[in-house]
């Protein structure tokens, strides 16, 4: 059924009993032309844009659990295009731009909401970093404003400009950026996908590739074997293990973030506002609980919990920011296991095995990418080339040196 | 010619912060009691491989003390060596100069580097001394787990300490590298006002 | 997470830092291929299960240690010394140590 | 109707007659103190209240039911628990800057004063406007949302989301900066036991009796848990009285600390636990030197869970009416606090003890309006009990609707018959079994497992050094709470090596647990509430489940059930439960939801702690800081460091003109800087040279000892790490040193390279950067400054001491130092290290023996400008994207050696000619400003990505050149000298056309630092 004004309304005098599924439950078919493994947003999405763009309707996405349990469901739903590298720069924009319009395209509320993305500074230095970035955004077409002190306290004048251990200089600010409802992000996709015909298998885990002559023929699977044409991973932390699977060792590892919310209260801050002098940012959800997060523990992990030294250091950065919040109170914490890569960015490619494609490396950065990265990965492997969008987020970067290291940490990614 | 040879004072790494007096509650005697230590001697001992019995005999020879195994703090007065890291001690004289010609003593066994003004130095005593570090030593200082001649290097308030215990009064010297030393004292005050906070003039 | 520093005890986490998997070992010297020091700087087993790990106890006695931690647990088996580690490889024939 | 008051009505004589003004407080009873009256206001009204009340049975007390709105339909609300997990009672307690929202009146102390206000309501909470949400509940279903506000799109942000936003939330957030205060402390034991009711004390006793540390924390403000708040007795005395001689004994043993008003909030990995003590939160505002809160981070060796369990809801029509509460909260209000809630309750149970609220009510003399049992078969003497206190007994019944405006008036049963009765009644006691408190032991990822004996979840596997015991671990007597708190207890000292005992389980009076859930009514009349706080029903689950969300965790995200400030302490498990009967599973088939940390929230405050405002981090100072705070020093944020950035004089108006002074006056006199920010590390030892080899790029084969030299340090994966110098004082000892922003991060790696890559070298190394203060001393005249410090014997002259000498010396009649001749400036120019101590001391001493030569002191801004006009790359370059090549010091790469980073850095992309390479650019219009950041574009190039062609890195107005110089990276600038560009800078509105030139704008030669 699709979704109005009038459905809603109609429903709501109906008692609501003709809603359907939002997606089918499907059971696996012995084949398939693509398989994506990984039912979270960049699978989901991947599926979709594969039926949407590529015309390919014999798909089907395999979740080991259910659809949307990964970090497309915890993470802190910040969605920008405020990049500065030139490989990183289209990508991040035509993402912006498919979440501007992602609503009408899938008839889905996904709460996107440009309130815009603030980037404090406190340095000079800092100042200067934001300014090449600011400029390489709007060589790019990217709305970016740079702001001063004054600036910012127009926009969040609670922050604490007076007694700060490192005062605001100014900001960086993006007006376009915004958050987005994460869970309906996996919701809509796999509503429209499903629509399109694709098959969404859940508590279906893969448990081997199937190879014959370098090329992928299937998967097995917790429910038999599937066959498959093509086959893409997009699995976030676990990406190392399916990997190993076929025997390949990728630069990544997979690291635990931990996300945190308040309790709700009354409105306080409209955008996203990003510490510059500690790990931390911050917003407020529709529902006025402040969704904040900060830097990964830092540590090599698969447990999706974290430790209380990282939620110390989180808590010290928003009431250096914010003094006003000492009173809020943390209602939750949790974590998701990241896949960092080496350089900090990401890898949407072929692999050395045929038909075999990776959508991985999003370090904490996957959710925004959503859109793009299915877009652009449903044509990587529709086409087996990649999309000139994401044509940087090589596999084989780290071995010719075209890296995307936005931070300039180097190979080590709990530093990203 | 050093003709300002007059003027040349050293400063103590804490005239700017722990002033004499009282700090914090004044009612009651006060529950922690704290004396700069300025003017002491501090030199890192670093062994070098496979020389360590050399090194333990120069120690006993110049100290009369044996090497600390790790956690330990092998005191005599004023002087002594405290484990640092693996292979590694802080030795300790009670006046600048104490430890000179100690790179020399051990040359071959060990190397030495100055560290009298690197560090600065607090001593810590009274009833509520440990109640007063337990806000900001992660590591348990309980006479069951810790105690005269201990020693740990840890962090307090995100600021790197090397604490050891000289008595079961107790009583605790703490140091922290000097460009900390005043962020470490208003910790310290912070933690100790609830207790009242008497500061002696340094000795 | 509680990590017991062979010299120091058990201490928090939060006293540590974490450079990586303790597997891959530097191609010393001017034979090195890159493509082998591509492998070392780059790639990783990034295993669910038992690792050994580097850390380093920068707040406190400044040892890099090798620490035998699961991954999906968090249970830690196992606490040396890193130069104790790299010493007994140092000592073993060339190439028997590497991914062990 | 039911008219008669109980005749327990307030008798004048007690309580100073305040009790006159309490209407629903007995005459006797309760663990109050009737004597210390405490007043209060709630929505401004004045009430009155009794020391040991919480706010909520001060105000049950006074007969105030309606105490907040709902979520989402705004509905009124009353007080469900007397525990934390209500999830209605919600107020803004306090105002101003200490308003604490969506605080818990059934947690919060009263105190004199105490000012508390509803939430979620306008105007008021009887008249909520927003209430006519409820009217449109039926639109409002789960996720409605998601299928609307999508047309046109702009009117997401502009119109729909505010007004959603401004809906929601709850109560207000502080709106100044918390003026309180929070401390962490640390603590360490053998036994942490985790609640102090009756299987906690017991648990505490067995282990603190042997001698083992033992740390008991409760979020009560009285430990006793459900022995407050029952009548029972235990070995003739009763709960009150046994707790107070078990909390007395606690007391004295020295080793076991009793923490009250302190939940146990998360456990952590490897037995850490996070607590947060109340400390004054019970008073109006915290006394002097103490914290409003306070952190503990416990590490424990064995952990007792004893955190009692929660009683379960029944979900019906109307459940979520004002006068709706859970039977044990009856119970705790009516024996602890002294207040029968109601003059007229009603006892809706599916289990026996749900009988004890009968029994007690009528105990206090109160009658009983009706006892409604969802089980057929009642056991007659509860039934004449019941009977005999006035009640309606009907076995076999449930509980359909409710009826009232804003407080409940009556309640709809449907009898064994089907046929529906209607009973008045101001009050109803819920009681349907109840949930072992399973969330802490699930915080580290284990889900707690299905038990069959109390149709609940139980703890599955626990924790490492975890055990369960009490009705925590799923055993809800009070005699098996005993016997297994003693015995685990015990156990847990045992495991520490210690010798213990448990005695034996002490007599209690009999008490019988039987129960047969009842997951929700058939065919409620109204909506019959799961989730209270936000507002999910019963028939959202249902429509969750139409809807494909069957998951647990897509029925929680989708309906938002758990999601609220309670996360679902009373009503997840009514949410499975029903979608277990929608599915045709069993319950534990339908999965549990894990439960994170925080048990319940805690203040942000309280995990900052310390570290706020100016103590977010700590505040390094050099040695110069007090002569610099003498003279009028503007300071420079260099990480922790606060370093001198300038010294404006008298006159001078602007940072510029000040900077400009300094450069002059070095570059023409002589100048004094602090530089003791660099990190130096003593590198000792036999094979110390073999290692610097290792760990730099450039070759040091042939340093002569009293020599420096520049020191390029790579990473691993060939990019630039730092630079800094190497100097050499003996054969076997070296001081390296290190830029400011990087010297942790480079004796971090240089000691990864000593402990693990190269064990076999023999190396010593330490920190020295705390011990020397280090300035440079720059300028013509600088060695006319010098010569007046250094101790008579050593020799300055170019000769003795040339460029790049390193020399060990004494100044000031004997005081050990070291003497660099390094210059950054270009300017002959020294760096003198004296011990940190003699800083201040030797800064003056220079200071007046330049006096002169008309010596200043400059800071960072001004050495910056310098290092600019010489072309040496810094921070803004060595950016962690940069080679060696990229800043033009490919040249220096050692050819014969292996380093760090040494291979990396030859992959195609860091070699490709067409990288941005240093090179300097100046305005081609001289008046013209630069600025860092700008990007440079060819002259007449559109500005695109594929048009840039790098960017300025670093830039100043040069007082040597007398206009604006810049650094920056661009293509093979090498080959453009001379070749004009755009410096293009849209966010700051600049466009400048500039000139590549040679980065070394002064002195290129570099004769002047020969000199």
């Amino acid at each position: 059924m699709r979704y109005s004004l009038f459905s809603v309304l109609s429903q709501a005098l109906r008692g609501q009993r003709d809603w359907k599924p939002q997606w089918r439950d499907a059971a696996p078919k012995p084949d398939y032309d693509v398989v994506i493994v990984g039912g979270g947003g960049h699978g989901l999405a991947t599926a979709y844009y594969l039926a949407k763009e590529h015309g390919l309707t014999n798909i089907a996405v395999l979740e080991k659990s259910h659809i949307g349990s990964g970090n497309v469901g915890r993470n802190t739903t910040i969605v920008r295009s405020n990049y500065g590298l030139p490989g990183n720069i289209p990508f991040y924009e035509q993402s912006m731009k498919l979440w501007e319009g992602l609503e009408q395209d899938i008839n889905y509320n996904a709460m996107v909401s440009q309130r815009g993305v603030l980037n404090l500074y406190h340095t000079d230095a800092q100042r200067d970093g934001y300014a090449r970035r600011g400029n390489a955004m709007r060589m790019a077409g990217i709305d970016a404003e740079l702001l001063d002190r004054e600036g910012v306290r127009a926009l969040v004048p609670f922050i604490d400009f007076d007694n700060a251990r490192f005062p605001v200089k100014g900001g960086l600010l993006q007006r376009r950026g915004g958050t987005v409802r994460h869970d309906a992000v996996a919701w809509g996709y796999a509503r429209a996908a499903s629509e399109r015909g694709v098959d969404i298998v859940q508590n279906c885990a893969v448990t081997g590739i199937r190879r014959e002559n370098g090329r992928v023929t299937g998967l097995e699977t917790s429910r038999g074997f599937i066959g498959a044409k093509k086959v893409g991973l997009s699995v976030a932390g676990s990406s190392s293990l399916l990997a190993a699977m076929v025997d390949m060792r990728l630069p990544i590892e997979s690291h635990v973030l931990q996300a945190f919310v308040s309790e709700g209260v009354k409105p306080l801050i409209d955008g996203v506002v990003t510490f510059g002098a500690g790990h931390f940012y911050v917003s407020q959800s529709d529902k006025g609980g402040l969704v904040f997060g900060g830097d990964i523990d830092g540590y090599n992990s698969y447990a999706s919990r974290g430790n209380l030294h990282t939620i110390e250091d989180v808590m010290e950065g928003g009431m250096a920011l914010w003094p006003g919040l000492g009173r809020l109170r943390l209602l939750r914490h949790w974590g998701g296991i990241m896949d960092m890569s080496m350089d900090g960015s990401p890898i949407i490619d072929r692999t050395e095995i045929g038909g075999l494609y990776l959508n991985a490396g999003w370090c904490y950065g996957g959710f925004k990418a959503t859109p793009a990265a299915g877009f652009c990965f449903a044509h990587t492997i529709a086409r087996d080339a990649p999309h000139p969008n994401s044509a940087a987020y090589r596999l084989d970067r780290f071995a010719t040196g075209h890296l995307i290291d936005e931070k300039g940490m180097g190979a080590q990614p709990n530093l990203h | 010619m050093a003709e300002h040879a007059t003027l040349w004072r050293p400063r103590g790494a804490w005239a700017d912060t722990a002033r004499p007096g009282r700090h914090g509650r004044r009612e009651g005697p006060p529950g922690l009691i704290v004396t700069p230590r300025e003017g002491l001697a501090l030199a890192s001992v670093t062994a070098v491989d496979g020389a360590e019995a050399r090194l333990a005999e120069a120690i006993e020879a110049r100290f009369g003390l044996s090497l600390p195994e790790p956690g330990g703090a092998h005191l005599s007065g004023e002087a002594g060596l405290v484990w640092s890291g693996p292979d590694q001690w802080l030795a300790l004289g009670g006046a600048r100069g104490d430890l000179d010609g100690l790179g020399a003593a051990l040359r071959g066994a060990a190397a030495v580097a100055d560290q009298s003004d690197g560090r600065a130095v607090l001593r810590l005593t009274g009833p509520d001394a440990r109640r007063v570090l337990e806000k900001g030593v992660a590591v348990d200082l309980h006479p069951r787990a810790f105690g005269p001649g201990r020693t740990a290097v840890t962090a307090i308030a995100h600021i790197g300490v090397q604490i050891w215990q000289r008595d079961d009064r107790p009583t605790y010297d703490l140091a922290v590298a000097r460009s900390f030393a005043g962020s470490l004292w208003t910790w310290l005050e912070a933690a100790a006002a609830e207790f009242g906070c008497e500061v002696r003039a340094s000795a | 997470m509680r990590i017991r520093c062979p010299s120091c005890g058990e201490r928090d986490n939060g006293e540590f830092s974490y450079l990586g998997d303790a597997a891959p070992l530097r191609p010393d010297g001017m034979e090195a291929s890159a493509e082998a020091m591509h492998d070392y700087v780059y790639l990783r087993d990034n295993r669910a299960g038992e690792m050994r790990e580097l850390w380093y106890h920068g707040a406190g006695c400044r040892a890099w240690l090798v620490v035998t931690r699961d991954t999906r647990t968090h249970a830690i088996r196992e606490v040396q010394p890193a130069r104790d580690v790299a010493k007994a490889r140092a000592t073993t024939p060339a190439g028997s140590a590497s991914h062990a | 109707m039911l008219d008669r008051r109980p005749n327990f009505a307030p008798s004048p004589a007690e309580g100073g007659g305040l009790v006159g003004s309490q209407p629903f407080r007995t005459a006797a009873g309760g663990l109050i103190d009737r004597r210390r009256a405490r007043d209060f206001t709630f929505d401004g009204r004045r009430l009155s209240g009794f020391h040991g009340d919480t706010l909520a049975s001060a105000l049950l007390a006074n007969g105030v039911r309606l105490v907040g709105r709902s979520f989402k339909y705004h509905r009124p609300r009353g007080i469900l628990s007397a525990g934390s997990e209500e999830p209605n009672a919600l107020v803004e307690l306090r105002s101003g800057a200490r308003r604490e929202p969506n605080t818990r009146a059934t947690m919060a102390e009263l105190y004199e004063g105490l000012e508390a206000t509803s939430q979620n309501r306008w105007p008021s909470l009887a008249v909520d406007a927003l209430s006519v949400n409820a009217l449109l509940s039926p639109v409002f279903a789960a996720g409605f949302y998601y299928k609307t506000f999508m047309w046109p799109a702009a009117f997401w942000e502009a119109l729909y989301e505010p007004l959603i936003r401004r809906a929601a939330g709850l109560g207000r957030a502080a709106d100044a900066p918390d003026p309180d205060t929070y401390e962490h402390i640390h603590a360490h034991c053998d036994v942490l036991v985790i609640g102090g009711g009756p299987a906690g004390l017991s648990a505490a006793l067995a282990a603190g009796r042997s001698g083992a540390r033992v740390i008991l924390v409760d979020e009560d403000f009285s430990l006793g848990g459900r022995l407050l708040a029952e009548r029972r007795e235990i070995d003739g005395l009763s709960g009150p009285e046994w707790v107070e001689q078990a909390v007395a004994e606690l007391k004295n043993l020295p080793e076991v600390r009793c923490l009250s008003r302190t939940t146990l909030f998360g456990v952590y990995d490897h037995g850490a636990y996070g607590a947060v003590e109340r400390v004054s939160d019970h008073l109006g505002v915290p006394p002097a030197h103490t914290p409003r809160q306070r952190l503990w981070r416990i590490v424990a060796r064995r952990a007792v869970l004893a955190a009692g369990a929660i009683e379960r809801p029944h979900v019906f029509g109307g459940n979520d009416r004002p006068g709706v509460m859970l039977a044990g909260a009856v119970r705790t209000y009516l024996n602890r606090y002294g207040v029968l809630p109601g003059h007229s309750p009603a006892v809706f149970t599916s289990s026996d003890d749900g009988w004890r609220t009968v029994a007690d009510i009528a105990a206090a003399g109160g009658r009983v309006a009706a006892v409604v049992d969802s089980r057929s078969e009642v056991p007659v003497a509860l039934r004449r009990m019941a009977e005999s206190a006035g009640a309606q007994v009907v076995a076999g019944g449930q509980v359909i609707g409710t009826r009232g405006h804003l407080a409940l008036s009556g309640i709809a049963v449907r009898d064994s018959y089907g046929g529906t009765l209607h009973i008045p009644c101001d009050t109803l006691a819920m009681a349907n079994g109840w949930n072992p408190v399973v969330h802490l032991d699930s915080h580290l990822s284990r889900r707690p497992v299905w038990s069959e004996d109390i149709h609940g979840f139980v703890p599955g596997t626990l924790p490492s050094g975890m055990v369960a015991a009490g009705a925590a671990s799923g055993r809800l007597t009070l005699s098996e709470a005993l016997e297994s708190g003693a015995r685990l207890g015990a156990e847990a000292a045992e495991s520490c090596d210690f010798t213990a005992t448990a005695p034996a389980t002490p007599r209690t009076d009999p008490e019988s647990t039987a129960h047969t859930p009842l997951w929700r009514v058939a065919k409620p009349k109204g909506k019959a509430f799961v989730d209270f706080q936000n507002d999910v029903a019963a028939s959202d689950v249902e429509l969750a489940h139409r809807e494909g969300f069957r998951a647990v965790e897509h029925l929680k995200r989708y309906t938002t059930l758990g999601m609220a400030t309670d996360q679902g302490k009373t009503s997840n498990l009514a949410g499975l439960s029903i979608m277990a009967e929608l599915t045709g599973q069993p319950i534990p088939a339908v999965g549990t939801t894990v439960f994170r940390p925080p048990f319940t929230p805690v203040a942000i405050g309280a995990f900052a702690g310390h570290h706020r405002a100016k103590e977010f981090r700590a505040t390094r100072h050099v040695p110069s800081h007090a002569w610099a705070t003498e003279n009028n020093v503007q300071f420079l944020e260099t990480g922790l460091w606060l370093r001198p950035a300038y010294f404006p004089r008298a006159g001078e108006t602007d940072w510029l003109q000040t900077v400009i002074r300094e450069v002059e006056t070095v570059r023409s006199k002589v100048g004094l800087c602090d530089v003791s920010t660099f990190g130096k590390i003593d590198i000792q030892g036999r094979d110390a040279l073999a290692f610097i080899e290792r760990v730099c790029a450039n070759p040091f084969g042939t340093l002569k000892v009293g020599r420096s030299r520049y020191a390029l340090l790579l990473r691993e994966d060939g990019f630039v790490l730092d630079d800094g110098t190497v100097s050499r004082l003996s054969e076997t000892h070296f001081i390296m040193t290190a830029s400011t922003a990087n010297a942790a991060r480079v004796m971090q790696h240089l000691e990864f390279c000593r402990q693990w890559l190269w064990p076999e070298l023999d190396v010593q190394m330490s920190s020295v950067s705390e011990q020397w203060a280090q300035y440079a001393v720059a300028g013509p005249r600088a060695r006319d400054v010098l010569k007046r410090i250094v101790d008579p014997g050593f020799d300055l002259s170019n000769e003795a001491f040339p460029f790049l000498g390193a020399a060990e010396i004494t100044v000031g009649g004997g005081i050990p130092a070291r003497l660099f001749r390094i210059s950054f400036s270009g300017e002959l120019a020294y760096e003198i290290a004296v011990p940190a101590a003699y800083g201040d001391a030797a800064w003056r001493a220079i200071m007046g023996a330049g006096l002169p030569y008309g010596i200043c002191p400059y800071g960072a801004e001004a050495l910056s400008v310098m290092r600019i006009e010489k072309g040496h790359a810094a921070g803004a370059e060595i950016n962690g994207q940069t080679t060696a090549r990229d800043l033009a010091l490919g040249g220096m790469l050692a050819k014969k050696k292996d380093y760090v980073g040494r291979l990396m850095k030859e992959r195609p992309a860091l070699t490709d000619p067409d990288r941005p390479i240093l090179v300097g650019v100046r305005p081609v219009d001289p008046s013209q400003r630069l600025r860092a950041g700008a990007h440079f574009l060819a002259v007449g190039a559109e500005p695109s990505l594929a048009a840039d062609e790098g960017t300025m890195t670093s830039v100043a107005y040069s007082p040597s050149l007398g206009h604006w110089i810049g650094l920056g990276l661009i293509r093979r600038g090498h080959e453009r000298h001379g070749e004009r560009v755009r410096a293009y800078d849209p966010v700051r509105g600049g466009d400048v056309e500039v000139e590549i030139c040679n980065a070394a704008f002064v002195d290129p030669a570099g004769e002047r630092m020969h000199g």
